[in-house]
C-alpha cells in the first residue's frame, strides 16, 4: 500500500502549459541574444536601402575619413567607403552565409544522421565511421585545406563552410534516432507496412526536430565565426564583396592609422555570434528544461 | 608575384658593356672594370650581429637545386661563385682569379673554348681545400638531365670539361653562348669532396648543414623562425664584419613592419614595406626607408584571344579609361612605384623612353567604343555581335593594394559600359595552368620579360611561345603579330647593339600600340634599415638586395 | 578494461586508414601543384617543369600515388617535403615543441581560470559574480580569435609596450624569462576561448554534482564546507573534465594554428600556412594525419583515464 | 512532563523559484518526545520531508544549494533547547550528524560513488572532532553492527560494488556512527525490495531500542508505519490533516485523506510488472494535488473531498483533539467523518465507489 504514486503535486501546475516560448523568452540571456539577431537582421537587410551612401561606391580622395565627418557616420575605408553602408553590406553576406552553410550542414549531417540510425548494419556503421573519421580533423584545418586549394568566393565558402559543420548534427541526429528506433511507435509503423522514407521522414524527422533546432542555431554562430576567419586568413570572401571577416583582413594593414576599420566589423562578428550563441542555449534550455543548467 | 632566378642581371651599365664589347671583338667581352677584389685587407675582428626580416621562409640551401629568392639571400652569403657581380653591373672576379674574356686569353676567339683559372688559397668552411674538381663537379651536376637541378639552362652547352690543375678547369661550349658568363656569376660553387658521395639527391642533409666557401658560414635553421649565418674567419675577400647575420622570418607584411618599427629586426629586405605603409614607416624614429628600383614591371596582362579583346579599340578604351593618376597618387603612394609605358626597366639599354603617355580620358574611351560599334545594352554594359563586354579580372589573393586597385577600375570601367568582375586566387592556383595556358580574362601581374641578360622578349611576344597553342614559352597573352616576329627574329640574329636596339624599340611601339597588355608601372622595392647599419646596397643583378652581407656593419 | 582498450584501439587504426583516403583524395582533386610557383621563373622551361614533376613522381596515377604514401606511413616514412626535403616527421617535429608549448600555456590558463570561475560562479549560482562570468563567458565563446589577437597587440604591445608583438623569442635569447615574456601574449588569446569553455563545462558540472543526493548525505553527516567541496564536489565534478582535455583538443589545436598567425610564433600553424601556399603536399598530408593521430589518440587517452579515475568503471 | 526532544511550532516552508513562489509547509507544530518514533506519512509534495529536512537546515539554506531556489523557513524548531531556524550554518552543521543522524531513500544516489564506503562512515565520525585513527575503527565496528560481513574488506570498497540492501545499511551506519538523539529517516525503505525492506526495518527498530534514539520516520508505506511507529502524523499541503497513536489513527480514522490513504489499497492484479517500470500501479484517489503555488486557503483537501462543505473550501479548520478520541489523536477537518461515513453506508456504498464518486 502506498500513496507515492499520487499525481505528484507539481510545483506549478498552473503553468503546465507554458510554452517553449515563454520558457525561453524568460531567459534574460536568450531574449537579449534574439533582440540582437533581430536588430542586426533587420538592419542589415533594410539599412542599404535607408542610407545615403552606397556600399561599394569609391572616393578615394576621402579615404580614411573620421566617423562623423561628411555625412560619413562611422568614416569611411581604405576605398572612401562608407563604413556603415559597408558593414550593413557585409553582414548581409556573413549572416547569410552563416544561415545557409547552416542549412547545408543540417540538411547532409541530419540526412545522414537519419540514415544512419535507420539502418544500422554496414550502412549506417560505414557512415557514422566517415562522420567520426571527419571529425579527426581539427575543422579550422580541414576548412582552409579545403578553401586554400578552391578558388575562393561566396559560394564555395559556404559550401566549404557548410561540408566542415555536418559531423556533429549527424552524430546528434543519429544517437536520437537511435533511441527513437527502440521506442513502439516506430515499431508500430513498421508493422503497418510503411515505407522507409516515411518513416525517415512522417515519423523520425518530427521527433529530431527539437535537438535539430538548437544544433541549427548554433551552428549558425559557428558558420559566422569560421566565414571571418577564413576570410581573415584571405581565403574566404574576395572584394569588392564584403563579408565581416574579409573587411576585418583589409583593415589591419591600417590598425595603426584607422583602428576603427578594424574594431568595428570585430565588434559585430562578436555581436552576431554571441546574439546566435544565446539564442541556442535559450532554446536547448527551454526545450528541454530539467536539462543541465547553464 | 612571382621574383624568380636571374631576374637582375641585365642593370644597364654592365649590359651596355657587355655588349659594347661583344660589338668590338665580334662574340665576347673583355670586362674593363675586372678589378682584382682579392686585396688582402687587414682582416678586423667581426662584431655584432643584424638581424634581417623576410616574409618568406628559406629553406633551400643547396646551391643545386631549386630555389626561391629568399633562399638565394643564404646562398649568396655562404657559397661563392666563379664571379659575381657588382651594383654597377660589372663582374666582379671571385673564386676565379680573373673574369675570363677573348682578351686575357681566358675564352678562345671563336667563344667555345674556356679556360679558368682559380684562387689557390680558398678553403670550404670545413677546412678542405677548394680545388677545380669543386668547378667541374658542379657545372656537371647542374648540366645532367637527371639530377633536380632548376635549370640546365647553359650548362648543357657545355663539352669536355677538364681539370688542367687544382687551380684550373677548362672545357668546350657547344656554341657560343655569350649569356652564359652571367649564368655563371649566379651558380654557386658546391662541394665535390661531400656531394659526390650522395647518391639520392633528395637527402637532405647537405641542405640542412650546407658547406661553402662564402664570407658566413651556416649557423643553423630554426624552422619557422630564422636562420642565422656565422662569420667565416677564413674568408677568402675581404671581411665580414658582422659576427652573426640572422635572416628572421616574420610571415607576413604587417608583422615585418611591426617589428622593424618596434625594433625587433634590424633591416626589412624580402618583400620589403607595403607601398602604402612607407609613409608610416618613415616617421618611425632611428630608422631608413631606402625606394631601390627592380626589375618588375606590372601590367593588365589581357588574354587577347577572347573576343572581347580581339578588337584593339577595346583594348585602347580600356586603357584610356585607366586611371592611372589616382592610382599612383592613392593607392600606390607617390615615390613608391614608377609610371612606365614599356615592358622593359627603365635601366635597360633597349628602354625607349618616348614611347606615347598614357591620357586618362573617359569622354575619348566612350566615343572609341561607340565608333567601334560597342553599343550599350539595357543594363548599360556595352556588346557588340552577341559579344557582352564584361570579363573577369584576376591576380593574388590577399594583395591588398591591387585589390584595391582593381576596385577602382571596376568603378571606372563600369562607367565606360565595361562589367569587371573580379576573380582572385592564391598564387599556386594562380600560377599553374590558369596563367601558363591563357585560361584567364585579365589579371594583374608583375613581369621580368628579358632573359638571362638580353632584353630580347622572344618568350613573351613570339606567337610561337604561347602554350595555349602548344608552343613553349610565356607568351600568355596570345599576342599573334606577324611583324613583331619577323623583328624578333631579326633581333637574336645579329649582334650590331645599335641594330638591336632600333629592333627593339621598333618592338616597344608595336606592343605599346596593339596593347596585348595594359602597362601599368615598374616597381620599387621599399626596404628599411635600422639607423647606424651600413652596408646596404640595392644590386639589381641579384634578386635579394642582402647579396653583400660581407660588407655589413653597424657603424662605431 | 584492456579488451576495452584493445577494441578502442583497433576502431581508432580503422579511423586513421579513413582519414588517410580523406585527406589524401582532397589534396589530390584540388587543381594547382607544388611546382606552380616556379611557373614565372625565367630560364626555367616546360621541360624543366615537368622533369621535375616525374622526379617528384607527381605523374603517377592517383592510386599508385596513394599506395606509395599510405604504405609508407605505416613504416614511419611520411614522405619528404617540397620545399627543404626533410622528412615529414622531422618537419613536424620541428615545430610541434612550439605549438605544444603554446597549448600547454593556454590549457593551464585556461584550466586554472576556468575551473575557478566555473566553480564559484556553481557554487554562487545567479550571484553576481556567476552573472557577470556568464555573460564573460559567452563573448569569450562568440569573439573571433584573431581579432580578439589583435586587440591585445595593438593594446598592450603597441600602445603599453608591456608585451612583444610577436615571435617566440628573441634571436639569440633563449632564457626562459623571454620565452615566458612572449608566451603571455599568444597564451591568453589562445586560452580565451578554453577558459570559456571549461568555465561552462566545470559550471555545468559542479552544479550537477550539487543535486546529487550524496552532496545532502555528506551535509547530513556535518561534514565541513571546504571538505564538501574539495571533497565531494570536486572529485565528482572534476571526473568528467578528463574527458573534455580530449574534447577540446581539435579546437584548441585549431585556435593554435590562427593564434600562430597574429602573433608570428613559428609553430605548427605557421607550417601550416606556408605548406599550402607551397603546395607542400607530403607536409599537408602529414599535418592532417597527424591532427587526426593526436585527436583519436587524446580521446582514447582520456576515455582510459576517465576509466581508472572513475571507481564504477574500474575493474581490479 | 519531560520536555520534548523536538518542539515544532507554526513552521513555514516557501520555496522561490523562478516559476514563483511555492508554499510548501504552512504552519506546522507538534512536539516529538526521546525515545519516540514518529511516522509522517503523505503524498509526494505534501511538505512531510520538507518540513523535516527544513529543520536541520539541509533544505538548501546552505551555501551549496544545488537548486535554483532560494528557501525561506519560518516558525520555530526546538531541538534538545536550542532553537533550530535561524541558527547559523556552523552551528547547525555541528549539531547534525552528531545529534541528528539521517538516512536517505536511495542509498545508490546517496552515496558517493567516488569514496569508499569506509570513508564515508569514517567522515561522518571525523566530521565532529574525532581522529581519522579513531573514526576508522569506529567505522568497522559501524559495518558490523549493521550487518555487513567482513566489515575490514568491505570497508574498502565503493558504494556500487554493494547490494542495494547492504548500501542501506551502510547508510544506517552513516546516519547512527555518532549516536544521535534523533535520526530522521527520509524513506529508508522504498527503494528497495521487500525482502529487504522488512530486515531494514527489523536492523532499525534493534539500533532505536539499542541506542535509545527517536526517530522520525517519513513515508508513504502505511504497512511500515503500523510496524514500526508509536505515533502517526499524515500530511497533506503542506499541513497535517491528523495525527495520533497509530491504533487510534488506523482505527478510530478521522480526516477524509487518511481514510482515502487507507483505502486506497493495490489490488492482485495490480501487482504485475507495469512498463513503466518497478513499481506496481495503485489505485488512485482522483482529483489532482493541490495547486503549492498558490495562497493557502481552507482545507488543502477540500477540492478533492467528497465530503466537503463549503467552510471546508473558505476556511482553515485548525488542527484539535478530536473530541471523542484517545488523547493525543489529532484532525484538522469540520467535518466528522465517522458521521458522514455512516450516512454514506447507509446508501451502500463500498469504499471504492466512494473514492470513485469523488470525481
Amino acid at each position: 500500500m502506498s500513496v507515492e504514486s499520487f499525481p505528484a503535486a507539481s510545483a506549478a501546475p498552473a503553468r503546465a502549459n507554458t510554452t517553449v516560448f515563454h520558457r525561453f523568452l524568460r531567459r534574460r540571456m536568450a531574449a537579449v541574444g534574439l533582440a540582437l539577431v533581430v536588430l542586426l537582421v533587420l538592419a542589415c537587410a533594410l539599412g542599404p536601402f535607408l542610407l545615403r551612401h552606397d556600399p561599394l561606391t569609391i572616393n578615394m580622395r576621402g579615404r580614411f575619413l573620421l566617423p562623423f565627418s561628411d555625412g560619413h557616420v562611422l568614416g569611411t575605408d581604405e576605398m572612401g567607403r562608407d563604413l556603415l553602408a559597408r558593414i550593413l553590406d557585409a553582414g548581409r553576406y556573413s549572416l547569410l552565409i552563416g544561415i545557409l552553410a547552416m542549412s547545408i550542414s543540417v540538411f547532409v549531417g541530419g540526412f545522414v544522421g537519419i540514415v544512419a540510425g535507420f539502418y544500422r548494419g554496414i550502412l549506417g556503421h560505414g557512415l557514422m565511421r566517415f562522420v567520426d573519421g571527419m571529425l579527426c580533423f581539427p575543422s579550422i584545418f580541414l576548412l582552409l585545406t579545403l578553401a586554400a586549394l578552391t578558388s575562393p568566393g561566396v559560394v564555395t565558402t559556404t559550401i566549404i563552410i557548410g561540408l566542415t559543420a555536418w559531423m556533429s548534427v549527424a552524430r546528434l541526429v543519429h544517437s536520437s534516432v537511435q533511441e527513437l528506433c527502440q521506442r513502439e511507435f516506430i515499431a508500430a509503423a513498421r508493422a503497418l507496412g510503411l515505407r522507409d522514407w516515411r518513416i525517415m521522414i512522417g515519423e523520425l524527422l518530427p521527433n529530431v526536430a527539437a535537438p535539430l533546432c538548437v544544433a541549427a542555431t548554433l551552428i549558425v554562430a559557428r558558420a559566422i565565426l569560421l566565414e571571418s576567419y577564413v576570410s581573415y586568413l584571405g581565403y574566404g570572401i574576395q572584394p569588392p564583396v564584403a563579408s565581416w571577416g574579409n573587411m576585418l583582413q583589409k583593415a589591419q594593414q591600417y590598425f595603426n592609422s584607422a583602428p576603427w576599420l578594424a574594431i568595428l566589423p570585430g565588434l559585430m562578428i562578436t555581436i552576431a555570434v554571441a546574439g546566435f550563441n544565446a539564442i541556442g542555449d535559450g532554446l536547448r534550455d527551454a526545450l528541454n528544461p530539467r536539462g543541465r543548467p547553464g | 608575384m612571382p621574383r624568380l632566378p636571374f631576374q637582375g642581371i641585365f642593370s644597364r651599365p654592365f649590359r651596355r658593356r657587355f655588349l659594347r664589347a661583344v660589338a668590338a671583338v665580334g662574340l665576347l667581352n673583355l670586362f674593363s672594370a675586372s678589378v682584382f677584389a682579392q686585396v688582402p685587407a687587414t682582416r678586423v675582428e667581426p662584431e655584432g650581429q643584424v638581424v634581417i626580416g623576410v616574409a618568406q621562409e628559406p629553406t633551400r640551401f643547396h646551391p643545386l637545386q631549386r630555389r626561391t629568392e629568399v633562399d638565394d639571400a643564404v646562398h649568396l652569403n655562404v657559397f661563392s661563385t666563379l664571379w659575381s657581380l657588382s651594383p654597377e653591373g660589372n663582374l666582379v672576379p671571385d673564386l676565379a682569379v680573373e673574369v675570363p674574356s677573348v682578351e686575357n686569353g681566358g675564352i678562345s676567339a671563336d667563344g667555345l673554348e674556356w679556360r679558368i683559372k682559380l684562387r689557390p688559397d680558398v678553403t670550404w668552411h670545413d677546412g678542405a681545400p677548394f680545388t677545380a674538381e669543386d668547378v667541374k663537379f658542379t657545372i656537371e651536376t647542374l648540366a645532367n638531365p637527371s639530377y633536380p637541378s632548376p635549370s640546365r639552362h647553359g650548362h648543357e652547352l657545355v663539352r669536355d670539361i677538364e681539370v688542367v690543375s687544382p687551380t684550373e678547369v677548362r672545357w668546350r661550349l657547344e656554341r657560343p653562348f655569350a649569356p652564359y658568363l652571367a649564368i655563371l656569376a649566379w651558380a654557386g660553387i658546391a662541394p665535390q669532396h661531400i656531394l659526390a658521395g650522395v647518391t639520392d639527391p633528395a637527402d637532405p642533409s647537405f641542405n640542412n648543414s650546407p658547406v661553402g666557401t662564402g664570407p658566413f658560414r651556416f649557423g643553423e635553421r630554426r624552422p619557422g623562425d630564422h636562420v642565422s649565418l656565422v662569420a667565416n674567419d677564413k674568408y677568402h675577400g675581404q671581411g665580414p664584419f658582422l659576427k652573426q647575420a640572422v635572416l628572421k622570418y616574420i610571415p607576413d607584411q604587417i608583422g615585418l613592419k611591426t617589428q622593424f618599427i618596434t625594433g625587433a629586426v634590424d633591416a626589412v629586405l624580402i618583400p620589403g614595406i607595403a607601398p602604402d605603409l612607407a609613409k608610416e614607416v618613415e616617421r618611425a624614429p632611428g630608422v631608413k626607408v631606402h625606394y631601390s628600383p627592380n626589375q618588375f614591371v606590372e601590367i593588365i596582362a589581357l588574354n587577347t584571344q577572347l573576343p572581347q579583346f580581339q578588337d584593339p579599340a577595346v583594348r585602347e578604351a580600356l586603357y584610356l579609361a585607366l586611371d592611372k593618376n589616382t592610382v599612383f597618387n592613392e593607392i600606390y603612394p607617390t615615390g613608391t612605384k614608377r609610371p612606365t609605358e614599356s615592358f622593359l626597366p627603365e635601366q635597360s639599354w633597349a628602354y625607349k623612353k618616348d614611347l606615347p603617355e598614357h591620357r586618362f580620358d573617359l569622354g575619348a574611351a566612350r566615343a572609341l567604343l561607340d565608333k567601334a560599334g560597342w553599343k550599350p545594352g539595357a543594363d548599360g554594359i556595352r556588346e557588340k555581335d552577341g559579344t557582352r563586354l564584361a570579363f573577369s579580372i584576376s591576380t593574388i589573393a590577399g594583395d591588398h593594394l591591387r585589390e584595391q586597385f582593381q576596385q577602382l577600375l571596376q568603378q571606372d570601367w563600369r562607367s565606360i559600359g565595361v562589367d569587371l568582375s573580379i576573380k582572385n586566387a592564391p598564387s599556386a592556383a594562380l600560377w599553374g595552368d590558369f596563367w601558363r595556358k591563357s585560361q584567364f580574362d585579365s589579371i594583374i601581374v608583375g613581369l621580368i620579360v628579358p632573359i638571362a641578360s638580353d632584353p630580347d622578349p622572344s618568350n613573351r611576344f613570339g606567337s610561337w611561345a604561347i602554350q595555349a597553342r602548344g608552343g613553349t614559352g610565356l607568351n600568355t597573352f596570345q599576342y599573334d603579330n606577324p611583324e613583331v616576329d619577323r623583328l624578333l627574329r631579326e633581333g637574336v640574329g645579329t649582334f650590331d647593339r645599335e641594330r638591336r636596339k632600333q629592333i627593339y624599340f621598333e618592338i616597344q611601339d608595336i606592343v605599346r600600340r596593339d596593347l596585348p597588355y595594359l602597362p601599368l608601372v615598374q616597381g620599387r622595392s621599399i626596404e628599411g634599415t635600422k639607423n647606424g647599419l651600413v652596408g646596404y646596397q640595392p644590386n639589381l643583378g641579384y634578386r635579394v638586395n642582402a647579396w653583400n652581407l660581407r660588407d655589413w656593419r653597424w657603424e662605431k | 578494461m584492456v579488451r576495452r582498450f584493445g577494441a578502442r584501439l583497433i576502431q581508432s587504426v580503422i579511423l586513421l586508414w579513413i582519414v588517410s583516403i580523406v585527406g589524401f583524395s582532397l589534396l589530390y582533386l584540388t587543381p594547382g601543384g607544388p611546382l606552380a610557383m616556379f611557373a614565372e621563373t625565367p630560364g626555367m622551361t616546360q621541360e624543366d617543369v615537368e622533369r621535375l614533376e616525374r622526379q617528384l613522381g607527381l605523374d603517377q596515377p592517383a592510386p599508385i600515388q596513394y599506395l606509395r604514401w599510405a604504405g609508407g606511413l605505416v613504416v614511419g616514412d611520411w614522405g619528404r617535403s617540397y620545399r627543404d626535403d626533410s622528412p615529414v616527421l622531422e618537419v613536424i617535429g620541428s615545430r610541434i615543441g612550439q605549438t605544444f608549448k603554446l597549448m600547454l600555456a593556454a590549457t593551464a590558463v585556461a584550466m586554472s581560470v576556468g575551473l575557478a570561475t566555473g566553480i564559484l560562479g556553481a557554487v554562487r549560482q545567479y550571484g553576481r559574480f556567476d552573472r557577470v562570468t556568464t555573460i564573460l563567458t559567452m563573448i569569450a565563446l562568440s569573439i573571433p580569435t584573431f581579432w580578439f589577437g589583435l586587440l591585445v597587440i595593438y593594446v598592450f604591445s603597441q600602445r603599453l609596450g608591456w608585451i612583444p608583438p610577436g615571435n617566440a623569442a628573441p634571436v639569440g635569447d633563449d632564457s626562459w624569462l623571454s620565452a615566458l615574456h612572449h608566451l603571455i601574449g599568444p597564451a591568453l588569446v589562445l586560452g580565451l576561448l578554453s577558459t570559456a569553455v571549461w568555465s561552462r563545462y566545470m559550471r555545468s558540472a559542479v552544479l550537477e554534482t550539487l543535486a546529487q543526493d550524496y552532496i545532502r548525505t555528506a551535509r547530513a553527516k556535518g561534514v565541513l564546507r571546504s571538505r564538501l567541496l574539495f571533497h565531494h564536489v570536486l572529485r565528482n565534478a572534476l571526473l568528467p573534465m578528463i574527458t573534455l582535455i580530449g574534447l577540446e583538443l581539435p579546437s584548441l589545436f585549431g585556435g593554435a594554428l590562427v593564434t600562430e598567425t597574429v602573433f608570428t610564433w613559428p609553430g605548427m600553424g605557421r607550417l601550416f600556412f606556408d605548406s599550402i601556399s607551397y603546395r607542400d603536399y607530403p607536409v599537408i598530408l602529414g599535418m592532417l594525419i597527424f591532427s587526426a593521430i593526436l585527436v583519436i589518440s587524446s580521446n582514447l587517452i582520456a576515455d582510459t583515464l576517465y576509466g581508472v579515475a572513475d571507481p564504477r568503471l574500474r575493474r581490479r | 512532563m519531560t520536555t520534548p526532544l523536538l518542539d515544532v511550532s507554526d513552521l513555514t516552508v516557501r520555496f522561490s523559484q523562478d516559476r514563483g513562489k511555492v508554499y510548501a509547509v504552512n504552519g506546522v507544530s507538534y512536539s516529538l518526545a526521546r525515545g519516540e518514533t514518529l511516522a509522517v506519512v503523505g503524498e509526494s509534495g505534501s511538505g512531510k520531508s520538507a518540513h523535516v529536512l527544513a529543520m536541520p537546515g539541509l533544505l538548501g539554506t546552505g551555501r551549496y544549494t544545488g537548486a535554483g531556489a532560494a528557501v525561506e523557513v519560518g516558525g520555530s524548531a526546538v531541538f534538545a533547547g536550542k532553537e533550530l531556524i535561524g541558527m547559523p550554518e556552523a552551528e547547525l552543521r555541528r549539531l547534525r550528524g552528531s545529534r541528528i543522524g539521517f538516512v536517505f531513500q536511495d542509498p545508490m544516489s546517496s552515496l558517493n560513488p567516488v569514496l569508499t564506503v569506509g570513508e564515508q562512515i569514517a567522515e561522518a565520525i571525523t566530521s565532529h572532532g574525532v581522529s581519522p585513527r579513531t573514526a576508522e575503527a569506529r567505522a568497522l565496528d559501524l559495518l558490523d553492527i549493521v550487518g555487513i560481513p567482513e566489515p575490514r574488506r568491505r570497508a574498502r570498497h565503493f558504494p556500487h560494488q554493494f547490494s542495494g540492501g547492504m548500501r542501506q545499511r551502510a547508510m544506517i551506519a552513516i546516519g547512527i556512527a555518532c549516536e544521535p538523539a534523533l535520526l530522521i529517516a527520509d524513506e529508508p525503505t522504498t527503494a528497495l525490495d521487500v525482502l529487504v525492506q522488512a530486515q531494514i526495518i527489523d536492523l532499525m527498530k534493534d539500533l532505536r531500542r539499542q541506542l535509545g534514539m527517536a526517530m522520525i520516520w517519513i513515508t508513504h508505506d502505511m504497512g511500515v508505519v503500523a510496524s514500526i511507529a508509536d505515533t502517526v502524523q499524515v500530511m497533506y499541503g503542506g499541513r497535517i490533516m491528523e495525527r495520533g497513536p497509530v491504533r487510534a489513527v488506523f482505527h478510530d480514522t478521522r480526516s477524509a485523506y487518511t481514510w482515502g490513504l487507507l483505502n486506497s489499497l493495490p489490488d492482485a492484479e495490480m501487482h504485475a510488472p507495469s512498463l513503466a517500470g518497478r513499481r506496481p500501479r495503485l489505485r488512485q484517489i482522483p482529483g489532482q494535488p493541490p495547486d503549492m503555488t498558490q495562497v493557502p486557503v481552507g482545507d488543502p483537501f477540500a477540492p478533492r473531498n467528497r465530503f466537503a462543505t463549503h467552510r471546508c473550501l473558505s476556511e482553515t479548520p485548525p488542527l484539535q483533539q478530536v473530541a471523542d478520541g484517545a488523547p493525543g489523536h489529532l484532525v484538522a477537518a469540520w467535518y466528522d467523518l465517522p458521521q458522514v461515513l455512516r450516512a454514506v453506508a447507509h446508501r451502500d456504498a463500498s469504499p471504492q465507489a466512494l473514492t470513485e464518486m469523488g470525481t
